[in-house]
This record gives C-alpha cells, structure tokens and sequence, in this order.
C-alpha cells in the first residue's frame, strides 16, 4: 500500500477512528453529549475526507476496496444518514433510562461497513462489510433491551445470518469454479465460463437471495415489518435506509459489472422480485394500524421501483439509482425521524395511525413536515420523491422494460391510499386530549429533520446541481 | 496425508452439510438448536471456499475461511448473549413465542 | 488416500445429521463438535492444514464452548429435552425435509453436471502462504474483521449486563404498553 | 419573465398569508386578495398591450415566452409560454380567484392562514399548467394542483370529505400516472427517432410514429384529461368531491380544474396525436354526448343542491369534449366560450349554494322553498344563473354552447341533433331548482338575511361577466382566434383521409371525413 492509499482510506479511517476513540472516552467517563459530539465529529471529519480521497483519483486499495467517485458517493450519503441518526438517537435517548453511549459506537461501525460495501470489490470485503452492519444491528435493534426489542433483534439475528450463509455459499460456489473474488475479474471471464455456467450462475442467484434478504425484497422481506416495529426508531431508520443504501450500492457495482442481461433466468429472477414486492409490499401496507410496519412494507416497495431502474440498461440506470436512493434516503430518515421525536405515549414510541390524530392541529410544523414526507413518499411534485419516481420510469420506459413500468404505476397509484390516510388522519380533529406534549421541541431533532425537509424540497424544484454530481462522480465507468 | 478428490466432491460435502444445516433452521423451535444449525451452515460454506482455494491452488479460499471464523464468534456471542435476554423475558426459548408484534 | 476424505466427509454428514435430530441440546452440541472435527480432518486432507488447526481450535473449541456455557446457565437438562420432543412431532419434519431434498437434489446435480473438472487437495497451501496473503493484499480484511470484533465486543458487553431491577432496563416499560 | 411572476406570485402570496396568519384571521385574506388583485391587473395590462400591438390575431406565434434550463439531464426545461387561449384561462383562473376568496371571507372559521394558503397554490399551479409547454413541466404543475386542493377538501369540507378526497385524490392520481408513462413514452419514441431527448412540447409535434403507438399514447393522455373534465364513465369522483367541498373549494374545481382537462386536450392532446385523435373522435363525440344527456337527466334528480349543480356542470364540459373533438375554428371558439362560461354561472350556483349551506346549515332542496321573498337578490341572482345555465340567449353558456353545436354539426349531424336535446333538459332542471328553492312556499317558515355589501359585489362581478360574455363575446373570440388558428396549423393531419375501412366506423366518422380540411 502506498501513501496514496493511505489518503484514499481516510474516510474509512477517520469513521473507524471515531469508534475507538468513543470506547476510550467511555473508559474514562461516560457522558451522553459529549459521545455524541464525538460521534457527529467523527463523521462531519470523515465527509471532510471524501474531496481529499477524491483528489488521489479513482484507485484500487489492494484488491479489496476501490475508492471511485461511486464508492465516495455513496460513502458521503452514508455519512449524511448516519450523521442524522446520530442527532435522533440524541432525542430519543435523552428521553429514556439507560446506557446510551454504546449505540453511537455501534452506530459508527455500522456506517464504517456500509461505506466499506459501497467501495469494495472483492467478496472479502462485500461480505466483512455486510457483516459488520448486521453484527452492529444485531445490538443496535435490541438496544433498550425491552421485551419487543429483543424479540425483533432475535429474528433479524436469525434471518440475517441464514441469509448471510445463502451469500457465503453463493460467493464460495463463484468462487470454486472461476477462481478468481475480484469483481472485476470475475467480469472478465463472464464470457467463458466453460461448462460450469450453471454453478456460477448458481452462485449469483444464491447471493441474489443472500442480498435480497438484506434489502427486505418480496419474498425474502419477512423478517421486515417486525424489525421495523420492534427497534427503536433511530435505529428503524438506521435500517430503512443506510443499511440498504450500502447493499444496493453494492449489488449495483457488482451486477453491474458482471451483468445480469446476459443471465436470462437471473434478469427473470430480479424481475418477479421486483414486480412482486411492488405489488405486495403496497398491499400489505395498506392493512397496517401500525405507522412502523406501514413503512416498513412501503420500503419494500420502494426497494421494488428501485429494482426497476436497476434492470434497465445504460447509463441512465446508475443516475436514476443513485438519486432515488438519495432521494429515498432522505424521505425514510425524515419519516423515522418524525417518530423518534413525537411526543410518547405512555413510555413508548407513538407508532399507531390513531396517535396522529390532529396532530396537525396541535404540532403544526411536525405534522406539515411528516405530510412533506409522506407526499415525498407518495411522490408528490415539489418533493424529492416525484423527480425521482420520474427517474426510475424513466429508465425503465428507455429499457421498454414494460410489465415493471406498469407495476410500478399500479403500486404507486395503491400507495397513495395509505399515505393518504395519514395525512387525513393528522388533520382530523383531535378526539381525545392526545398525546403526553414534551416541554420543548428538542433541538437536535428540529435540525435534523429540517436538514431532510431541505433536502426533499431542494431535490424536488432544483435537482439539476445534484443530477450533474451524481453524473460527474458517481457513474460506473 | 494428501489426497487429489475432485473438486466437485468436496462441493458436495459442503452443499449437504448446508442442506442439514438449512433443514434443522427451518424445523426447530428452540433458539439454541437454530444458532446451531446456523453455525453448520457457516461451517458449510468456510468448507466451500477452502474446496474452492484447494482447487486453484490459492491461499484465497483459506483467508475467506478465517474472516468467516471471526464472524461466526461475532455472531455466536451477540447470538448467545440476546437468546439469554430472550429467556430472560419469556422464559423460555420457544422462537414461536417470540411473537408479540402482529405479522 | 483419498479414502481419508470420504470417510471424514461420511462421518462429517452423519454427525451433522444426528446434530438436527438430537432432543438433548448437549448431545447435540457434542455431534456437532464430531461434525467439526471431521471437516477439519477434510481440509487437512484437501491440503489447508493452517485452517484444519484453526477450525479444530478455535469453531470446535472457543465457540462451541460459548454454547455449552449458554446451555449451563439455562439450564437446559431432562426436561428440556422432554419439551423438544413435545415440540418436534414426525409431521414437522415432512415440510422442511421435502424443500430441503430437493434443493440438495439440485444443488448436487448442476455440481455434478456442470462442476468444473478441477481436483481439489493436489497442493498444500500451507500457513506461510496464508500468512504472507493476509498480511499483503489482505491487509484491510484483517483491519476489517478487528473492527467486526470490536463490534461484537461491545455488543455482547452491551447485551450481557445484568439487567438492573425486575423486567430489564429502559425498555421495560414498553413492554407492557407495546403489546396489542 | 413576467410569466415566472404570474405563477410567482400566488405561490409567495400563499406563503406569505400562510406566515402571517399569526398576526390574526385578517391578514391572510387581504393578502390573498391583494396578491389576486395584482395578478389580475398585471393580466389586464398585458391584455390591453396584446390587444393594441394587434399580436392576438397573428397565428403561429407565441405571445410571450419564458425559457430557462432546468433539469437538463432529464431534457427538461423551465419552458412557459403564453397564448391567446392561455391568456383567457388565466383571466378566468384570477377572477374566479378573487371570487373564492371574497366568498369564503367569513365563510372559514379555522385555520385562515393554511386556507389560503392552499387556495393560492391551487392558483399558482393551475396557472403553471395553462403557461408550461414543456412537458415535464406541465406534469409537475399538474400533480402539484391535486394536493392543496386535496387539502381544501379534506379540512374544510362537509361531513363525508374523507370519503371524497380519497376517491378524488386515486381517481385523478391513478390517471396521471398513466399520463407520466405516456409522456415519458413520447420522449423515448421521439429521442429515438431523432436522437434529440426533450419534453419540449414545439420539439415533440409532429414526431413520427407507428399508428399503434400513437393512439396508445393518445389514449395516455386522454385518460387523464379525461378524468378532470370528466368525461362519462371517468366521472363519479366528481359529484363526491362538488358535494364535500367548501365555496371556495367548489369554485375551484368547477370553474377551473375541469378546465385543465379541456385545456390539455386543446393544447397537447390532439396536436401531439393528431391521426390518433382524429381515429378516436368518434368514440369521443359519442362519449361527450352522453355525458351531455346524462348530466342534465341526473342533475334532474338529485335533492342535494351542490350535487345537482355538479351533474350540471358533466353535462356543459360535455359540450367542450364535443367541440375539442370536432377540432374547427367554429367548435374550438365555442369550447373556449363555454369553457369561461361555465366557469363563472357554475362558479356562481356553488357560492349561491354555499351562501345557502351558510344560512341554514343544509344542501337539501326539499327543505328550502319560498325562500325569494326574503331574499329577493340571491334569488335573482340563482334566477340569473339557473338561465345562463340553460343556456338561455344573452348570457355566455348560449353562445359557447351553440358555436359548438355549429361546429359539431359540421362534422356529425346526428350527434348534433342529441346534443342538442341536451338544451330541452337543462330547461328542466334549471327551472326545477329555482322554483324548488326560491318559489314555492316557504314551509319551515325560515328567517334568513339576504345578501350583504360584501355578498352582493360578489353576486354583481359573476352578473356582469356572464352577461358581457353573452352580449359581445367578440373581445374573447379575438383574443382566442389567433391560438385557434395556430393550434388548427399544427394538427394538420387531424382531417386526414381514412383508409378504407368500410363497415367498422360508424356514421359520425363519415361525417368527420366529409368536413375534410376545413380549418
């Protein structure tokens, strides 16, 4: 490795840093504000870091990482996420008894393996980087270490490493007959795998599976709706989006690279995944009294629309990825942010649709802010989620991908009426006395959630800026 | 005590062993046989990538066996630790229990 | 001496068998520490001796001990026994042995069919090979995996404290008015 | 510039009443009003200045026109352009602006500021769809119009407005979907056939492609705007969102959300997919009769006020799907006509109804009666508008109305000759109503206060436009004459000789065929 490396890693490192540095903190006293400077510090120094590794060029880090505008992308919407779970988990902590301070360390490692997925290119470090995201949700998920809590954290332990096995197995059946885990070699040889194209592609559909769990896809998405519900919600939103971002991340590099088109029954594969977890994602989303489970199915069908533009060929594809999954993230974060700071109900999150009514007319700009999002969400002009919704139908159109375009203009037409419903039952009169007020709109949280508000309004009138960022840094080629 | 076997046999071994391993996932109940039956399967698959290595004459599929060591202590011990707040709260290990959220 | 790998593969498969079965969690744990030792036994004739140590040692040893060690505090005697042959009637097994024989099924014929031709075992990778790869190209694996660990350190300290007064900590009171 | 500050200016007004609604219920409304006065008079200045520089006549030019980039990884721009029918759906969006918010002056009891906030971006958007000629755009202003008025509805609406918003938000989002894939399809046929990816609607006219693909997307399009204006089967949101709605909320989509169906019609629709339309006039005349008929007869029957007056306004957009279908200058001017028209006399019954619903807290017509001789002016007013409604010579809807049926019958005299019936039922039902509300007797002995100062400025505005409309409607066909010639030009193929096809199109085809290239 040489010192280029070095300053490309930097990003990485300073994450990395950050988690030691909190354990030793901790060592010596623990103070829950003082962690979380920390914790933000650490990730406002390692976004800091990204110009720096940009300007020492795209550049593989021995064969493991390869720190591209793509992987420094990516590696900043991480950061912007984490950063916003950081200032949540504040609220929602501050709240309540406990030892607060190991989650941010967590939460640190969580988003250093996100990072890492999003850079690598060798299975090595796609799955160290897979496994230290879940091993970090494992704790993260069951942290207040209440009944429900456990519970979640218990499936989501068992689901996630039968999938991380399917991964594994996968990786080693490629891996036993080409020879090679570089991404890029395995690119390569795509064209000759000689007699044993079965067994690889064998391989690439378990690790479809493997990442399919991980993304909460139809049919592997069961683990899903409980997990959602039963973490806390900064945590949920860690799992809604930065946990998902750095696996899509990943399997757009590496199905990018080794292509899925020439595999007919892997592009039939991702196809019936897609069509069925927009379809069933919005349905079941539609019984739900639970706010958390209700997202929880809505993600599922936007990871679905998402797979849209991922099946689509050409350039546009990465661009319309990349910026729903900006936009999704900053949708997904506000929504779970919104529930980390309502007011509770009795010790718990407020999280039943009847909790919200006339919310509007007590919290007015925590209601006008949720509405934002779930107009985002339901992709609505003006928000983020309507350029985006218009980017992915727009790579799916260009691809005449047609039975996904149409699936996609059904489940979202379904998915109005839930979102809808919110919104209508946030500005029902209220009919009891509602929900325990907390004395002060905590600060952290206001910011947080502004910052996503800024975001989902700024993508939604004026994309053009970020459009051509994404096209100069994060495309593939 | 080196023994040239086809490779595709050595795969074999690998895809039954994950096969029980799956099978005991999907049958049992108790908390701790599941762990256990997970833990064959990340056994199955170390299996596979040193089959693999073997094969290329590689130190590749070896070092893949390690990190998959060290992730299975990981796991092991968060595994462990969270199935002893599970009984701590149910008292018992039954999974089907664990299920006070409406699915 | 091919016959080494068949008979370690033979035993290997029959303990892990026997491990799915068991009622009585020791006796499984005790299969399953077998199954291990065979698979080790395998990679050593399939030319990996470092990692044959090292499974013995550290899966067969350091982590199946944490299982024991779980299995002590619960408590898991007799009657916990009892209660897994309660829970696993013959009819539970039709389902999941019937998906499972046909993936094996599969899985055996595209290895058998479409496999590559290559012979594993015909080299020994020894632990020096493995050691200049892991500490050359590796290097971020390794740096990677102790960061695993030290998430798997604070987690587990995180998890394993003794829960302060009765029904746990903070989550506590959400227990009770979480369940629907 | 000055068309970005045309739909600025309702979007900051909005904002700003929303803001200053602290200060006390006042201010937003005088700010809305203010900020409505101002687009009004910025209108009027650029009307006067077209109509002397002599610009409205010339075709195939814009009046004025805004282009800057916006997204240009998409190929969208920020492209708004103005034209006479443009200009004249502007005029109506503002008058009928400063309607809604002089009749809902005391009308809303709660929440004045996000009220007007909604009513003013509600404008603004509609105006955006009336100036954008990029597509992109134009779907952004379009989607963006649903959810304030959704909120409207759903806040300050009657008793079963969450059943009505639901069924109105899935009705109109469901279809403007469809309309994105159409649109988005145009774009691929078109960068594909010229390597050119735009949504500029100049850019997109006149793109080859297969008949197959053309109507597919024609049909995109026409589901959509369809459901707005709404065209028969497509219709059934409507009533339940009229019936819901506050004043302000029912003027707003009577008198100008059922015209941006038209509007897209006029403008997009048929130039874009002049062949498929013209395969598809047929089918479409016979629809807008039906809903003609179907309108007037089940207006007939209804006892909730605001119901009837909705089913009213099925059957006089009908006329505008007639007379958009017919596509020659006689029919587009009368659909231009009707198009205001029916705005300002329907826009006028919903705030007749809501002053009603105001005073004795019920829409249903059995309940009211006699009620003239207390309230001598509404009455007159409702007597005024229920002719206008039927179409009676002198008032705007006649004129409109029987331009169209002199266009239609050019192109199909059957289908004429039914719409025509639909005249003898509207007589019907407007008579209906007067005398169920206001003759009769008055047989719960009600006291109520007829109408005030503020009340009756309202009341003499609508008065004075329908009447201005019917007497010298001249002013409104000059200004639109040009956009109708220009939008004629570019549907060149529209009249083109079928093929050969004997035995498969009914007899208003022939009709169609036979008028040939007569614009």
């Amino acid at each position: 490795m040489s010192g280029q490396d070095f300053v490309s890693l930097l990003p990485l490192t300073v994450m990395a840093s950050a988690a030691v540095l909190i354990m030793l903190a901790v060592s010596v006293r623990r103070s829950h504000l003082f962690v979380l400077l920390i914790t933000l510090a650490g990730l406002a120094g390692a976004a800091a870091m990204l110009p720096v590794a940009a300007q020492a060029g795209p550049r593989n880090v021995t064969s493991l990482l390869v720190i591209d505008g793509y992987a420094l992308f990516y590696t900043g919407l991480i950061l912007a996420a984490t950063f916003g779970v950081a200032l949540f988990s504040f609220v929602y902590l501050r709240r309540r008894e406990g030892q607060q301070e190991e989650l941010y360390l967590l939460l640190l490692l969580a988003a250093l393996g996100a990072a890492v997925m999003a850079s690598s290119s060798h299975f090595a470090s796609l799955f160290l980087g897979l496994e230290l995201v879940s091993s970090s949700l494992f704790v993260l998920i069951a942290y207040p270490r209440g009944r429900v809590n456990i519970e979640a954290g218990v499936k989501y332990l068992i689901l996630a490493s039968v999938s991380t096995t399917f991964l594994l197995f996968g990786m080693a059946l490629v891996y036993a007959q080409t020879g090679t885990m570089e991404f890029a070699r395995l690119a390569a040889l795509s064209g000759s795998w000689d007699g044993g194209g079965a067994l690889v592609a064998t391989g690439l559909g378990l690790m479809a599976v493997g990442l399919g769990f991980k993304l909460a896809l139809v049919p592997f998405h069961m683990w899903a709706p409980d997990v959602y519900q039963g973490a806390p919600a900064p945590v949920t939103a860690f799992v809604a989006t930065v946990s998902k971002v750095g696996v899509f991340a990943l399997a757009l590099r590496f199905f990018g690279q080794v292509g899925i088109r020439p595999h007919a029954h892997l592009f039939l594969l991702f196809t019936i995944v897609a069509v069925a977890s927009m379809l069933a994602g919005n349905l079941l989303a539609l019984l739900q009294d639970n706010v958390k489970r209700m997202l929880a199915y809505s993600s599922i069908a936007h990871l679905g629309y998402l797979l849209v533009a991922f099946l689509a060929d050409g350039p546009l594809a990465v661009t319309a990825v990349t910026f729903y999954l900006s936009a999704y993230l900053a949708t997904m974060l506000g929504a779970f942010g919104v529930l980390a700071v309502m007011p509770l109900r009795g010790g718990a999150e407020a999280e039943a649709v009847h909790d919200y009514r006339g919310l509007f007319w007590r919290r007015p700009w925590l209601a006008a802010a949720f509405a934002v999002i779930l107009f985002s969400l339901a992709g609505i002009p003006m928000t983020a989620g309507f350029i985006g919704k218009f980017y992915l139908l727009d790579a799916g159109t260009g691809s005449s991908l047609w039975l996904l375009v149409f699936s996609m203009v059904a489940g979202s037409g379904i998915s109005i009426y839930y979102y809808l419903r919110l919104v209508v039952m946030m500005y029902m009169r209220p009919r009891e006395a509602g929900l325990r007020e907390s004395a002060s709109f905590p600060l952290a949280g206001s910011l947080a959630l502004s910052a996503a508000l800024g975001v989902i309004f700024w993508l939604g009138v004026y994309p053009a800026p970020f459009i051509d960022m994404i096209e100069k840094t994060a495309n593939l080629k | 005590m080196m023994a040239a076997v086809p490779a595709n046999y050595g795969l074999l071994l690998a895809a039954a062993l994950f096969i029980l391993g799956l099978a005991g996932v999907l049958v049992r109940r108790n908390v701790i046989f599941i762990l256990l039956s997970i833990e064959i399967m990340v056994n199955a698959s170390g299996l596979a990538f040193v089959v693999g290595g073997s094969r290329w004459r590689q130190p590749d599929g070896q070092l893949m066996f390690i990190f998959i060591l060290a992730m299975a202590a990981v796991e092991v011990s968060l595994g462990l630790a969270l199935v002893l707040q599970l009984y701590h709260h149910l008292k018992s290990l039954d999974i089907d229990r664990a299920s006070s959220m409406r699915g | 001496m091919g016959v080494t790998f068949y008979i370690s593969a033979a035993v290997a498969v029959a303990a892990t068998f026997a491990v799915i079965t068991r009622y009585n969690a020791v006796h499984a744990l005790l299969y399953l520490i077998v199954s291990l030792l065979a698979v080790s036994l395998v990679f050593f004739t399939l030319g990996a001796p470092f990692v044959a140590a090292l499974e013995a040692i550290i899966y067969a040893g350091a982590i199946m001990v944490l299982f024991i060690f779980v299995i002590m505090i619960l408590n898991l005697g007799p009657q916990a026994a009892r209660l897994e042959r309660a829970w696993l009637k013959p009819g539970m097994w039709l389902g999941p042995s019937a998906l499972a024989l046909i993936l094996a099924g599969e899985l055996a014929y595209i290895i058998v069919s479409g496999g590559g031709r290559g012979s594993a075992g015909e080299a020994v990778v020894g632990a020096r090979q493995v050691g200049i790869a892991l500490f050359g190209p590796y290097l971020i694996g390794v740096e990677l995996a102790s960061m695993l660990l030290l998430a798997g350190l604070v987690g587990a300290y995180h998890l394993g404290r003794r829960c302060e007064g009765n029904g746990g900590p903070a989550g506590s009171g959400r227990s009770g008015g979480q369940a629907p | 510039m000055i068309l970005a500050w045309l739909i600025l200016l309702p979007f900051a007004g909005g904002l700003l009443a929303w803001l200053a609604a602290s200060r006390g219920d006042a201010w937003p409304r005088w700010i809305s009003l203010i900020a409505l006065l101002a687009e009004l008079a910025a209108l009027a200045v650029l009307w006067a200045g077209f109509a002397r520089g002599g610009s409205l006549a010339a075709p195939g030019r814009w009046l004025s026109e805004l282009d800057l980039s916006w997204i240009p990884a998409l190929g969208a721009r920020f492209h708004l352009a103005l034209d006479g029918v443009g200009l004249l759906m502007l005029l109506l969006t503002t008058f009928l602006g400063i309607i809604a918010v002089v009749a809902s002056w005391e009308g809303i009891g709660y929440r004045t500021g996000f009220f007007h906030f909604n009513l003013l971006w509600i404008l603004a958007a509609i105006s955006g769809v009336f100036l954008a000629v990029d597509l992109f755009l134009f779907y952004f202003f379009w989607e963006l119009m649903l959810m304030p008025l959704y909120f409207i509805i759903g806040i300050w609406g009657h008793e079963n407005r969450v059943y009505a918003t639901l069924k109105f938000f899935i009705f109109t989002q469901a279809s403007s979907l469809v309309m994105l894939v159409a649109i988005l399809g145009l774009y691929f046929v078109h960068g594909r056939a010229s390597g050119n990816y735009t949504f500029d609607y100049l850019k997109l006219l006149g793109t080859p492609m297969s008949s197959f693909t053309e109507m597919a997307l024609m049909l995109g399009f026409f589901i959509a705007f369809a459901v707005k204006l709404p065209v028969l089967p497509l219709h059934s949101w409507l009533p339940d969102a009229h019936t819901e709605a506050p004043t302000a909320g029912s003027v707003h989509l009577a008198g100008l959300v059922l015209k941006v169906g038209a509007f897209g019609m006029l403008r997009f629709l048929i130039p874009l997919f002049p062949h498929a339309a013209s395969d598809f006039s047929p089918l479409a005349m016979t629809l807008a009769v039906a809903g003609i008929l179907y309108g007037a007869l089940l207006a007939f029957t209804q006892t909730d006020l605001k119901r009837m007056v909705a089913y009213t306004s099925i059957s006089h957009m009908g006329f505008v799907l007639l007379g958009v279908f017919a596509w020659n200058q006689l029919a587009l001017e009368g659909a231009v006509i009707v198009m205001i028209a029916h705005g300002v006399s329907t826009g006028a019954l919903f705030v007749i109804a809501g002053d009603l619903q105001d005073r004795i807290h019920s829409r249903d017509i059995d309940r009211m009666g006699g009620l003239w001789s207390m309230m001598p002016r509404m009455g007159g007013a409702a007597l005024l508008f229920a002719l206008a409604s039927l179409g009676l010579p002198g008032l705007g809807n006649f004129v409109g109305e029987f331009l169209v049926l002199l266009g239609a019958y050019q192109a199909s005299i059957p289908l004429a000759v039914l719409a025509s019936l639909g005249f003898i039922v509207s007589t019907v039902y407007a008579l209906w109503l007067v005398q169920g509300v206001f003759l009769g007797v008055n047989r719960r002995k009600l006291r109520l206060p007829d109408y005030n100062l503020r009340e009756s400025a309202v009341m003499a505005a609508l008065i004075v436009v329908i009447t201005a409309l019917g007497l010298y409607p001249q002013p409104v066909l000059n200004t639109a004459r040009g956009a109708i010639k220009k939008l004629s030009g570019y549907a060149a193929g529209y009249h083109r000789p079928h093929k050969a096809d004997p035995g498969a199109q009914p007899g208003p085809v022939a009709g169609v065929r036979r008028q040939g290239g007569g614009s």
